[in-house]
């Protein structure tokens, strides 16, 4: 079932559609329920924004040192967190606070010692804060706990440890896969057969953005089957072949969910090769530039835009408004939104309706 | 050309090791010279400096009154000067031609001349007397036919000086003969030959004069024709020594008692029926040409290959069919390996390592190997071989050719065997300790132990068994009492001329 | 015949293995054995099979090359950089060539004239190579790459076989050509048979080395130029970890890790193999997590394969 | 002295790398050389440094064992599920050993009896335990690992030191001792060295075999202990790739890829540089594509140091 860790904390909020999976989701969670049951409900981010309100003035006197351990910097999502949280140090510094922020990052996605050591060479460093985004569930579980006997202030940018709880910025990868699952289902006409193309399962987001894709489908589309679910680990060429072969093997696919951009560019060159295009919707993940081009150009349907950029800068504003020591949510969900033909067009802060941060008086 | 080489203050110095000191000789174009000495005396390490193979650490060489300094074996090649090694050095996966050929295979246009390759390597091949084919992979020949593939390799490059590092060691009197009718064509032809053996014999046969090593210094050049064995061996060793392979203690064999019995055994490489016993302190010699398969048999009581059929009894007791070689040395039998390169010690053990793999049990203390004792039980046994240098430290893989064997030899001496299969077991090593050996294989049969060996030297054979074996063709056609043993008799056995 | 069969057991087995796959999947599923799916399975097996043979060389010289993955992105995102600026797509395939051929040379290089061990050195050719693509690309996949460009090697021959397949194909025989029909070949067999032996009979050991890491890399460059052509895209992150895959094509077709042995036809029924299975596993559907169980049993008994053969086979031996 | 150094060249070589590395980084950035950071490079050496001494040992036969990394990942789970459920932490251990020791062990059997070849066997295994591991835990993380079994291996002897690290280095004294005086250990290099030569000797070459990669796995399955203790959850996803990081160490540390050499100390001294050049280019905060560049530069050159070592030794003697 789709779940794991993000699933509790998302009951209070979105309790239509986490029904079908709740069971599932509580079951999983019984190991580690002593950490969820303190933890009060995930908001979202627009939300909450105009609540919070300007970040307080104390933070003017202030110096914020704040780190930043990444998953890879190889990868343009990252790239993409990196500048953001870089342009929220600028952005915050034209307010006249002293903001500075360094990223950090392992040697690729795979190097799960490696983020260790800059995790732990971080907590070493004289950071005021530092907010880390694991590459798996658990590598850097002891940084972190070392980190917090320091007693240095953290916040997750995107993934999170499932041991240490923290408070987080992350993206819903169930809302995602959901959204996704909904744009699909209405642009289909809620019948017909769709494939999945899974990322490595190394990665929580791969799991969980396919099995939630697939259990929203069939709890809500009953005429929707889903005729496929294969691996091509984040892999373009991978992505390709398998697509191949599904789209072959299964006619009548109308629909093909790619858990990450890169992948559904590999599917997107399979369905123009089997002169698919138009007749087979591709819908990514995470909003690269490649991706956002390619649904300008009128070739990629629709990816579900994560918004690495400006989710990074939320993490920043929340640990300095924290350090300013204001009171804010402990569980974020950053905003996220489909990006089609529709609205491609528009600036990433018209979609979400950014508007940057602002001092209190 | 009275100076056609001439060696200069010649030095070389390993690590650890001079090996040749100051030698300077010259050689006469047009005739084979013989090198002679002691196992670890400098002769191949010479002929490695003349052929490229490494530089001299001092001196200087000259060919035809020009100093040539050879980088490399390829430099050396190129020149003209070719050479037969000591150690065997074929690649298993080629073909026989390809061997033959690897360096100067003939070409059209970028390919490789296939057939022409096939054909030139079958023409000397069977000028050779060879009765493998071309086109055969060389890994599951004989020792003695990779040998000949050696020879024929040299022979194909058309070089004007051929230096042979004990060539015949693997072969057996056809082969040597058809050897020697080569070389004196060789020599009509005017190439100068640079010959190193053992075998005091050959020398006489077909040498023209000899220089001695002893110990890296260069001690004299003989004409020999005016010498004879008892001077080079004087030479070569500083003292005198027996030199024939002979019995000094009567017959120790006990008839009535069998200590291993073969019955019928057959085998996948081609031998068949196979029956014979072997007593209680007998030395049981097997002869045979080159591919009489006398090795494969004795690899396969051995255990080391699978038969077909047939039963092999120790002391009254059958071994297992699917017996492998640890079942059989735990029961008390050792297998002195005819290829010590490829089956005989571990490249990266040292003396006191090799020496004791095989009877490693003896040297524990407690739950650990004790390296003392290795190394106490190496120099021990090294003495009784000849070791030279006799150091437990030293990698086994830098000794000379004969050296190397001795280490073999003294792997099974330490075991407590009942039973040793010694194929070719002299193989490489120089007269002096050839006695040694012979000696120790009497006191071996004397502790009542007994012994096959397997040898392709008639003298040897003839002088050391108490009774003898003849294999032709993978079948055993002959059996003969120490008084019955007759040159010519053996040898019709061995080639299958008519049968008496 | 039957002189083919005994000297080709390993590709022999590596067919019976192919087989096997293709009647159980046939059984379980028909769209397995139409055509068009049998294209694409030669199809999938073109990148895999071209850097299985571009490793092969090395491995038969008795090393191993683990950067090929790194220069498959390389040599990849330069070509793709070049045919994006608009130079002209022959050219383009050219200079990817030359900078597989080049990044091959370092590898040999280092390995024959530094002594450094294969492993080592091409671990940390690996590291470099891949941080080179990513500083040539500044870690962004280059876009666009023109159809001038794609169109050559996309072309379409003879129904829906490409000419990227045939493309493997004619690098497969002239693999095979270089290695039993020429010197070097044979060279490159003596050097990883028995190094001493062919340097004491004048083997060039260090430049024969040097040729086989190069004119290996070239395959794997290849694969490069093939992939941009397909994706239409050059990845700096590309080839992560396919070295595994490409040492496997070739050690299920039979090349030895020792050394001295190898067939660029196993190596070509290797990677067929591989991605046969893997249509095979995606047609059924089959779970995820199985297909890690599936794909390692397949490859145990595939390689068992040869083995039982032979032994059949010398016991046959036996009772003629 | 002397002989110890000649006896020791590879391990003496990755000393004097590490000791430059230490030098340079020390001096770029002084926060290197401080003991937390000192002692977070041994900490971070631990687990790659128990694979590393795990595949030593099939190396030295000859072989090599691709599914290192899949074995971390089933039998860590398989402890992180024991714990969770509540079964004693000590047993929990006992159980990760054995399932890595049957783990070698059948690839040990693959290899010796069905005599496949290493590479393909262990690659085979690696993609079904792998497989196995995802099943166990249907591809999820097993959570919120006790703490009586967390406490066990993280606990602190002296300052910061874990008693992980001592684990570690008992391993590597263990297998020193194995190799070195044990009649396993001198067969274990025999067939490495000589596999006819061990077999005619009288060797169990099949059982040595087995017993090398079993015992061999025996570190694999302590470091996914360590890392269960490590980070309080059994992650199937776990130990991807970290065959390469696990020969590395090796090798950087003199085990030779052709089999019969090798030495514990040699694999403990290339863990620790990869972690202190890990650790080190953090430190510095090299932008991520150079430290590719720097890794892959860093290695070659850590290799280069002992064949120039040995040149120059050579060179000495001469004059002597
Ligand atoms: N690579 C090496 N390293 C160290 N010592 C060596 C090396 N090669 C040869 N030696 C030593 O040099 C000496 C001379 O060896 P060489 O092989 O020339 O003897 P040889 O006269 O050919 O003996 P044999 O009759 O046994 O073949 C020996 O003591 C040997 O141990
Ligand atoms: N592994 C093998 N595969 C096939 N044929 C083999 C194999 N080993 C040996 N033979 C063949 O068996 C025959 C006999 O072997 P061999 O020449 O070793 O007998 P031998 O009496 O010991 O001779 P030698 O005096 O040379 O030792 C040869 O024709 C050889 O080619
Ligand atoms: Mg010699
Ligand atoms: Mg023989």
């Amino acid at each position: 079932g789709c779940g794991s860790k993000e699933a509790a904390p998302a009951e209070t909020t979105t309790t239509e559609t986490t029904e079908a999976t709740d069971d599932a989701a509580a079951k999983e969670e019984a190991p580690a329920a002593e950490e969820t049951a303190a933890t009060t409900e995930v908001v979202k981010y627009n939300d909450i924004k105009d609540e919070l309100g300007g970040i307080p003035a104390a933070a003017k006197d202030m110096k914020f040192n704040i780190g930043f351990c990444g998953k890879a910097f190889e990868n343009e999502f990252w790239r993409m967190e990196k500048e953001g949280s870089e342009a929220a140090a600028k952005a915050l510094q034209e307010l006249g606070l002293d903001v500075t922020v360094t990223a950090q990052a392992a040697s690729g996605e795979s190097d799960v010692q490696g983020q260790e050591t800059v995790m732990k060479a971080m907590s070493n460093g004289d950071y005021d804060a530092i907010m880390v985004a694991p590459i798996s569930d658990s590598n850097l579980t002891a940084a972190i706990e070392a980190a917090q006997e320091k007693g240095i202030p953290m916040s997750y940018c995107n993934d999170k440890d499932a041991n240490v709880d923290l408070p987080s910025v992350v993206a819903d990868h169930k809302d995602t896969a959901e959204l996704a699952a909904k744009w699909i289902a209405e642009k289909i006409g809620e019948e017909g057969q769709v494939a999945v193309v899974q990322g490595l399962p190394t990665a929580e987001a791969a799991r969980l953005r396919t099995d939630c894709f697939v259990d929203y489908m069939t709890a809500n589309y009953p005429n929707i089957e889903v005729v496929a679910q294969q691996n091509a680990d984040w892999d373009r060429t991978k992505a390709k072949d398998v697509a191949t072969t599904i789209l072959k093997a299964n006619p009548d696919v109308k629909a093909i969910y790619a858990n990450n951009d890169t992948m559904a560019m590999g599917v997107l060159e399979a369905v123009k090769e089997l002169n698919l295009l138009g007749k087979v919707l591709v819908v990514g993940t995470d909003g690269t530039t490649e991706a956002l081009e390619s649904i300008k150009a009128g070739e990629l349907s629709a990816t579900i835009n994560d918004f690495p950029y400006y989710q990074s800068q939320v993490v920043v504003e929340m640990l300095v408004r924290t350090l300013a020591g204001q009171e804010v949510p402990k569980y974020i969900y950053s905003p996220h939104a489909v990006v089609d033909a529709d609205n491609c067009n528009q600036s990433n802060e018209e979609i979400l309706g950014w508007t940057g941060f602002t001092l209190a008086e | 050309m009275e100076k056609y080489i001439e060696f200069q203050n010649i030095t070389k110095v390993f690590p650890g090791q001079k090996a040749l000191d100051n030698v300077s000789f010259s050689v006469r174009e047009g005739e084979i010279h013989a090198l002679l000495g002691e196992n670890g005396a400098g002769k191949s390490t010479l002929l490695n400096i003349l052929h490229g193979m490494f530089p001299a650490t001092e001196g200087k060489v000259f060919i035809e009154g020009k100093e040539v300094k050879f980088k490399s074996a390829l430099d050396a090649i190129d020149f003209g000067i070719a050479k037969v090694h000591q150690e065997i050095n074929v690649i298993p996966e080629l073909t026989v031609a390809q061997n033959m050929m690897l360096g100067g295979e003939p070409r059209k246009g970028v390919l490789l001349d296939k057939k022409k390759m096939e054909q030139e390597t079958q023409a000397l091949l069977d000028k050779l007397g060879c009765d493998f084919r071309a086109d055969e992979k060389v890994g599951g020949l004989s020792a003695g036919k990779k040998q000949m593939i050696q020879i024929a390799k040299a022979l194909y490059m058309n070089a004007k000086v051929i230096s042979f590092d004990e060539p015949t060691s693997s072969l057996s009197n056809a082969e040597v003969k058809t050897l020697f009718g080569i070389i004196r064509d060789l020599k009509k032809q005017g190439i100068t030959i640079l010959y190193i053996s053992h075998k005091m014999d050959e020398i006489f046969e077909i040498c023209d004069r000899a220089s001695i090593l002893r110990d890296g210094c260069y001690i004299t050049t003989l004409d020999l024709k005016e010498t004879t064995e008892e001077v080079l061996v004087q030479n070569m060793v500083g003292r005198d020594v027996s030199m024939f392979a002979q019995r000094l203690k009567p017959s120790c064999a006990d008839k009535n008692t069998t200590v291993l019995k073969v019955e019928h055994l057959s085998g996948p490489a081609g031998f068949d029926d196979i029956s014979f016993e072997l007593h209680k302190g007998e030395i049981l010699g097997f002869f045979g040409l080159v591919g009489a398969m006398r090795t494969e048999v004795m690899r396969a009581i051995f255990g080391a290959d699978p038969t077909y059929g047939g039963e092999v009894y120790y002391k009254g007791e059958a071994l297992p069919h699917n017996r492998t070689p640890h079942t059989v040395v735990e029961k008390g039998i050792g297998l002195v390996s005819e290829n010590r390169k490829e089956e005989g010690f571990v490249k990266n053990f040292d003396n006191a390592d090799n020496i004791a793999l095989a009877s490693l049990k003896k040297y524990m203390k407690g739950f650990f190997v004790n390296r003392k004792m290795k190394e106490e039980n190496s120099v021990k046994v090294g003495e009784t071989v000849g070791l030279t240098p006799n150091d437990p430290e030293f990698l086994t893989m830098s000794l000379s050719g004969g050296n190397a064997q001795k280490v073999i030899l003294a792997k099974w001496l330490s075991t407590d065997a009942d039973i040793l299969i010694m194929d070719e077991p002299t193989k490489g090593i120089d007269i002096g300790a050839k006695a040694e050996i012979y000696k120790l294989m009497e006191d071996i049969v004397a502790s009542g132990k007994s012994i096959i060996m397997v040898s392709s030297e008639m003298t040897e054979v003839v002088g050391m068994s108490d009774r003898m074996l003849i294999m032709r063709e993978g079948k055993l056609v002959g059996e003969l009492e120490r008084e019955e043993f007759e040159e010519e008799r053996i040898i019709t056995y061995a080639v299958g001329g008519s049968q008496s | 015949m039957k002189k083919l069969l005994k000297n080709n057991f390993r590709e022999v087995s590596v067919i019976i293995a192919i087989a096997i796959m293709f009647v159980i999947f046939g059984a379980l599923n028909s769209v397995y054995l139409q055509p068009t799916n049998i294209i694409d399975i030669l199809d999938q097996a073109t990148i895999y099979g071209l850097m299985g043979l571009g490793i092969m060389l090395p491995i038969i010289t008795g090393g191993i090359d683990i950067s090929v993955g790194s220069v498959l992105a390389m040599s990849g995102c330069i070509v793709a950089k070049l045919a994006v600026a608009g130079v002209n797509p022959i050219l383009c395939m050219i200079v990817g060539l030359l900078v597989g051929f080049a990044a091959g040379g370092v590898n040999g290089l280092l390995i024959s004239k530094m002594k450094l061990q294969p492993f080592i050195a091409t671990m940390g050719t690996q590291s470099a190579f891949r941080g080179l693509a990513y500083i040539i690309t500044e870690g962004y996949p280059v876009l666009g790459v023109p159809d001038s460009y794609r169109g050559i090697l996309n072309l379409k021959l003879v129904g829906d076989i490409r000419i990227s397949v045939l493309v493997f194909l004619i690098w497969a025989v002239i693999i095979y050509v270089l290695l039993k029909k020429t010197r070097l070949g044979t060279y490159i067999y003596a050097v990883g048979g028995n190094v001493e032996a062919a340097r004491l009979s004048g083997v060039r050991v260090e430049l024969v080395t040097t040729l086989a890491y190069a004119i290996g890399m070239l395959g794997t460059a290849l694969a490069g130029l093939v992939q941009i052509a397909k994706l239409g895209t050059g990845d700096p992150t590309t080839g992560n970890g396919w070295e595994m895959n490409a040492i496997a094509a070739a050690a299920i077709g039979g090349t030895s890790m020792a050394g001295g042995r190898g067939n660029p036809w196993g190596t070509v029924l290797g990677a067929i193999l591989f991605s046969g299975l893997k249509v095979g596993l995606v047609v059924m559907n089959v779970n995820t997590y199985w297909q890690y169980v599936a794909t390692g049993l397949v490859i145990i008994v595939a390689a068992y394969v040869e083995i039982f053969q032979s032994m059949i086979a010398s016991k046959k031996k036996k009772k003629a």
